[in-house]
């Protein structure tokens, strides 16, 4: 067993690991965490993958500032536990797990199915050139949708804006 | 200059003018929407006389301007330009609507220049000319159409122009239904000659035209040129679509006279010129024209000589005089149906500007039994209407004459017409001269019965010019279509109207030669009519007023039924519209609520139960809309791994 | 990662090195803060234990290591416990990340004088410090105290504000020298100074190669980001003694407390290298070249693995040399500015510092392109 | 069928099907949470699942497409969690607690 395939397990494992803690811990504070560690993980495997820049952006936006913003959100409003932790409804609550578990097998058994485990790519760029050709790629092919992606930023930016400074609505009054 | 560039000035200068003029139709300012109105139609004028020169230059047989901007539709065998033409017959009906219409034009700056919506009103006006010139320039039905339905559109819009006054709205939309009709059948007509000869390009549909007349009544030239026939009744107001024209004295002067005496009421006449060698080859529609014609002469006439409206009765006596030119068309003169259309363009432009100058000064009022010597206070007016009523009544060497003589004189000796077509025609010229006399004396001559308050003044100057050049022209205009007759006993004056009219106009066989003692003889008889129907006119108005009304009590339920315009409203209502309302109450009541709400509303029922059903799903919980796309997601991918 | 089992060992203990350094150094800061407050404040400082109160380190350790350990009752324990623990992290494998000397090349073996190399090294100091929010949060929020909370709130705020004005000033600095490489950005420096523009060398003897003559906007951004990003004055709302008693660690007290400390430092630690690495010519000695130093210490020594210890070592002392100054200045800051004001800090972070970053960024990326035709 | 070394080799599939079990886990999360943040955050592990996959079938057919599209899901993903932290704020602010079952309101 080599490093490499150490390192997969290691981070697959702990990687999945918080990824299910996220969605069965009861106190959304440590969801958030879980979450936090997901991300953290899923950066580690995109350094795996050699996808180093990526893993850093991943991990200042994600676990950074998205999570950052969950947790602290979290925090304000100060829920401890909840007190229903999960939808009511027994049927439907059965229909959800079965349809969970047969997606996670039918996706699996497609994968099993269809593609052969590829061996390793032959090229191994380095960090910095990937990163540049990365750009190139962003500002050429892909510069509409960056533009595109720009625009929506602006607009969520001043739509949340306005949300969370809404002075009006039914609880503005009291 | 280049003849495109030249006609599309010609065309789109007024449009110009109507986008202009739209587009600012809140401002007020009588002056600017005048400037603006009338130099886009004399801008028009200018280029029309220049594409006329250039007419005239051409050798007689080739004289035509053609240009295609465009080919407007392509469908199957279906190919239309937009191409226009300037030929004989359109180059007089473009000096016709472009000068008359500037002068009409400068007429409206004064007559409208208290009215808020000037702006407006002037758009329309020059928009109507815009219509009309594609009316009268298309080379081919189509585009003749386009502009028929426009003008009647302005017409529309002008008639109803103070559309707050709710008669004035209703007699608007008489006017457009009552078109309508007649749009129906010269549809219906256009697509029989399409059906027939595949073109509807107005050239090849005359050059496709069979060499032997069609004596079926059911042929389809027959049928064709009966139902353009009957679009050409509801535009020109013929019988028996003629009645939404007196109504449509409800609009303002100006447009009284430009579009419902001068130029639109004319399409029909220009229409069956236009298309003569295929009416000439269906006689029995030329014989219907004639009798149409002649019987709507006669008795718009009489109703005429019953009216107290100075309007109402200028506007029968315009119904009257496009009788005549429906005669001339029905007895193959078609050359003296355009010249009549010129004159009358002249002398009724004049008269009805003249009426506007009177009803200017009464301050809107235009009951004549209310005027009466206003020949001091309007001495322009007054004079210039002379002209005009001269020139109406045919005495000679007014301009009216030499028309009216030529179409009664065709009705008489064409191998088309009859001499009961010439005695009506002969008729409604006496009963024209007595009631045209009859608005002479009641409106400037006689005792004054203008209502105390009542101060008439001459109209301003922009008024007056129109109205003198007009008189100037009723006087002239007759002049270039002097018969032969009179020419050679006046010199041999060349015929300029026949000559220039002859390659577009086809001749009438089997034309006998013309017996010149009868002919003047039956020029004597008319004019001497007309004249003694004048000199009593006179006597019964001015010298003994009174004996009118003792000479109507006279007549009792015959001049009660005349003055009721013969009951056509009445009976139009009672045989053919309330029926319609009627029935369509009906079909509303039975059909419609009954039948097809009911299939609606049980339809609704169907998808309103059905939501509520599907409602229920949509519940509000996200958390299930999920769950229904996992279930999707799950069935599409065992879908797929099972194939 | 090295290749052989020799290599790997090595860098284990490099890493364990560095961690070390880095928290050996916290006491002798914490000395130095005070000695030096004591300066500017006109007063004496701790003195009585030790030559110079230097012993006073020692004694505030023990006193640290024999404090009470409490809980408080309404405290989330796992977090309360956990946040001091992970306070460490940021700083410690950010701080492994800076190359701090030349590398030693050892017969066929080469070390390099940091705790690992990363081919994107700025992004990955900027990932890993922007993690330092969740030790504030968490330990706000586990202290089950409302001082805390509000304290961890602002601080993380104040963190993810200034994150921004943080990256955005970099991407000038990472344009001008093409690179994420902390490593080539260094050999960037070397020498006098000399650049390319439309198509000629320009060289100048009179200043040393560094970035802070090219970038001295994003210089003095980064410098202000970095005193936000680490609490310190005149950026600690997170503490403000006077208005929440301690901020976030309120109601931390002996080793945890101490651990705190160590990742404040560990900050300052960072941001005064990364100063040092990006402006300032990271180890290189002022107008020389690592050759020029190199060849210098064959000159004396001769053979060629000493002489490459001997220059290593040469660079590591510069390199420390420029820390001590940075931090240094961080201490000098905080005891001559007074603190902002929360609207304040905000309207700087965002209405100032984020425009000037963005600015200096399309400036940057304009004249690099300018500059980089010929003409 | 050849035997291949499931724990000694490792391929796309083990990616992919890391990929997939994150993906089935977030949705789990959306599907049976209550909490509104918390919904947003499985949403969020959906969202990186699937950045996993785009990775590494990038690394396995050797193109740079596949970091660009994660590139853009992270931006989406950032602005996601912007707008639905806001409105939870605001659902937070009338009803004091973050549960799915207030926006049923919203159904109209």
């Amino acid at each position: 067993m080599t490093a490499d395939i150490f390192l997969f397990w290691l981070l697959a494992s702990v990687t999945l690991l918080s990824g299910v803690g996220v969605v069965l811990v009861s106190n959304p504070i440590y969801s958030a965490l879980c979450l936090a560690m997901t991300m953290v993980g899923v950066s580690a495997i995109f350094a795996t993958l050699g996808a180093y820049f990526i893993a850093g952006v991943q991990m200042i936006v994600y676990a950074g500032a998205v999570m950052v913003l969950f947790v602290m959100v979290l925090m304000l409003f100060d829920l401890k536990t909840e007190i229903a932790t999960f939808s009511r409804g027994r049927i439907s609550g059965a229909i959800k797990i079965a349809i969970v578990g047969l997606l996670a097998g039918l996706i699996a058994g497609t994968f099993a199915m269809t593609t052969t485990i590829a061996g390793k790519p032959e090229t191994k760029e380095k960090a910095g050139h990937a990163a540049k050709s990365l750009g190139e790629l962003l500002f050429t092919k892909y510069v509409f949708g960056f533009e595109a992606l720009g625009v929506l930023l602006l607009i969520i930016a001043i739509g949340v804006v306005g949300l969370a400074r809404s002075k009006g609505g039914t609880h503005a009054k009291h | 200059m280049n003849h495109s560039l030249l006609m599309s000035i010609l065309i789109l200068s007024p449009f110009v003018g109507f986008l202009i003029n739209g587009l600012r139709y809140k401002k007020h300012n009588y002056l600017v929407a005048g400037t603006i109105a009338t130099s886009a139609v004399f801008i028009s004028f200018i280029s029309a006389v220049f594409l006329v020169v250039d007419l005239v230059g051409l050798p007689p047989d080739s004289r035509r301007i053609a240009v295609t901007f465009f080919e407007w539709i392509r469908v199957a065998n279906l190919s239309v330009d937009a191409g226009f033409v300037v030929d004989q017959i359109s180059a007089i009906m473009i000096l016709i609507i472009t000068g008359v219409g500037s002068l009409i034009h400068l007429f409206s700056v004064g007559y409208m220049h208290h009215d808020k919506g000037v702006a407006k009103y002037f758009a329309y006006l020059n928009l109507f000319i815009f219509n009309m010139l594609l009316l009268v320039l298309g080379d081919n039905l189509l585009v003749m159409f386009v502009g028929w339905e426009g003008v009647g559109l302005c017409s529309y819009l002008l008639i109803g122009f103070w559309f707050t006054d709710e008669t004035k709205a209703a007699a608007g939309m008489k006017a457009f239904v009552t078109n309508r009709v007649g749009d129906a059948a010269f549809l219906l007509g256009m697509f029989i000659l399409f059906l027939t000869f595949g073109t509807l390009n107005f050239s090849e549909l005359n050059a496709l035209v069979p060499a032997a007349a069609e004596t079926s009544w059911l042929g389809a030239i027959t049928l064709g040129t009966l139902f353009l026939f009957v679009g050409a009744t509801g535009k020109s107001a013929q019988i028996p679509l003629y009645i939404w024209l007196p109504d449509a004295m409800a609009g303002p002067t100006p447009v009284s006279a430009l579009i419902h005496a001068a130029t639109m009421v004319t399409a029909g006449v220009y229409m069956i010129v236009r298309l003569n060698p295929m009416f000439m080859m269906a006689p029995n529609t030329m014989m219907i024209i004639a009798i149409i014609g002649a019987a709507t002469a006669v008795m718009a006439a009489t109703i005429g000589m019953t009216q107290w409206d100075i309007k109402k009765v200028l506007a029968y006596s315009t119904v009257s005089q496009l009788g005549y030119m429906f005669l001339a068309c029905g007895v193959g003169a078609f050359g003296a149906a355009m010249f009549h259309l010129m004159t009358h363009a002249f002398f009724k432009a004049l008269m009805f500007l003249g009426s506007g100058s009177v009803i200017h000064a009464m301050h809107e009022e235009q009951d004549i039994r209310k005027m009466g010597a206003l020949k001091k206070y309007l001495p322009i007016t007054h004079f210039t209407f002379l002209l005009g009523w001269l020139a109406i009544i045919g005495i000679p060497p007014f301009s009216g004459f030499f028309s009216k003589d030529e179409i009664l004189w065709m009705s008489f000796h064409s191998p088309l017409g009859h001499p009961v077509l010439w005695a009506a025609g002969a008729l409604g010229a006496t009963l024209t001269a007595f009631y045209m006399t009859r608005l002479m004396c009641l409106t400037f001559w006689g005792a004054s019965r203008v209502p105390k308050g009542t101060h008439p003044h001459e109209s301003p100057i922009t008024m007056t010019i129109p109205l003198v050049v007009l008189g100037v022209l009723s006087v002239i205009g007759g002049w270039i279509g002097i018969p032969h007759i009179v020419s050679d006993f006046l010199g041999h004056l060349p015929n300029v109207w026949e000559e220039w009219l002859h390659p577009m106009i086809k001749e009438v066989p089997n034309m006998g030669p013309a017996d010149a003692s009868l002919e003047w003889a039956l020029i004597a008889t008319s004019v001497g009519l007309a004249s003694v129907s004048a000199l009593v006119a006179y006597h019964m108005y001015v010298r003994k007023p009174g004996s009118a009304s003792r000479v109507a009590d006279a007549m009792g339920p015959a001049y009660k039924i005349v003055y009721n315009k013969y009951f056509i409203d009445e009976a139009y209502f009672a045989a053919i519209i309330n029926p319609l309302v009627k029935g369509s109450r009906a079909l509303w009541y039975y059909v419609d609520v009954n039948f097809i709400d009911k299939c609606t509303y049980w339809a609704a029922d169907v998808a309103k139960g059905g939501g509520a059903l599907i409602r229920s799903l949509q519940n509000g919980n996200m958390q299930q809309y999920a769950m229904y796309i996992g279930i999707g997601l799950v069935v599409v991918l065992s879908i797929l791994l099972m194939r | 990662m090295g290749e052989s089992a020799f290599e790997i060992a090595i860098n284990c203990v490099k890493l364990v090195l560095v961690f070390l350094l880095m928290v050996q150094m916290v006491p002798v800061l914490v000395w130095l803060e005070r000695r030096g407050s004591g300066f500017i404040q006109n007063r004496f400082g701790p003195n009585r234990v030790g030559p110079l109160g230097l012993m006073q380190l020692l004694a505030d350790a023990v006193k640290f290591l024999t404090k009470e350990e409490f809980v408080p009752k309404a405290a989330t324990k796992l977090l309360f416990y956990a946040a001091p623990v992970f306070a460490l992290l940021p700083g410690t494998l950010a701080f492994s990340a800076i190359p701090m000397a030349s590398p030693l090349k050892w017969g066929e073996h080469t070390f390099l004088i940091q705790g690992y190399e990363i081919g994107v090294g700025i992004v990955f100091i900027l990932a890993i410090s922007s993690l330092a929010a969740y030790t504030i949060l968490m330990a706000g929020w586990g202290s089950g105290n409302k001082f805390s909370l509000m304290g961890a709130l602002r601080a993380s705020a104040q963190t993810i504000s200034y994150e921004l004005a943080l990256g955005l000033s970099l991407v000038g600095v990472i344009m001008m020298y093409g690179t994420f490489n902390l490593t080539e950005m260094i050999h960037a420096q070397e020498g006098a100074m000399q650049f390319q523009a439309f198509g000629f060398t320009i060289s100048s003897s009179l200043l040393p190669n560094w970035g802070i003559f090219y970038q001295p906007l994003a210089a003095v951004l980064f410098f202000a980001a970095t005193f936000a990003e680490s609490n310190r004055l005149p950026f600690d709302l997170a503490e403000g003694e006077a208005e929440l008693v301690a901020g976030f660690h309120t109601e931390y007290g002996g080793f945890k407390m101490l651990l705190f400390f160590i990742g404040e430092y560990g900050h300052m630690m960072v941001a005064s290298g990364l100063m040092a690495t990006f402006f300032f010519g990271g180890y290189n000695i002022p107008w020389t070249t690592t050759e020029q130093v190199y060849q210098w210490a064959l000159g004396i020594v001769g053979s060629p693995d000493w002489a490459s210890a001997l220059s290593s070592a040469v660079h590591f002392a510069m390199f420390f040399a420029k820390l001590a100054a940075f931090l240094w200045i961080f201490i000098w800051v905080r005891w001559t500015l007074p603190r902002f004001r929360y609207d304040q800090l905000m309207d700087l972070g965002w209405k100032t510092m984020l425009p000037w970053a963005l600015a200096n960024t399309i400036i940057t990326a304009v004249v690099v392109f300018a500059v980089s035709q010929t003409w | 069928m050849q035997s291949i070394d499931i724990f000694g080799q490792i391929g796309l599939n083990h990616y992919l099907i890391l990929s997939a079990l994150l993906f089935v886990t977030g949705m789990a999360g959306v599907l049976l949470r209550r909490n509104i943040i918390v919904l947003l955050m499985s949403i969020e592990l959906m969202l990186n699942a699937v950045n996993i996959s785009f990775i590494a079938f990038g690394k396995y057919m050797n193109q740079l497409d596949g970091q660009i599209l994660v590139f853009f899901v992270m931006t989406i993903a950032a602005a996601e969690a912007a707008v639905g932290l806001a409105i939870a704020v605001n659902i937070f602010k009338r009803y004091k607690e973050v549960n799915i079952r207030f926006f049923e309101h919203l159904k109209g």
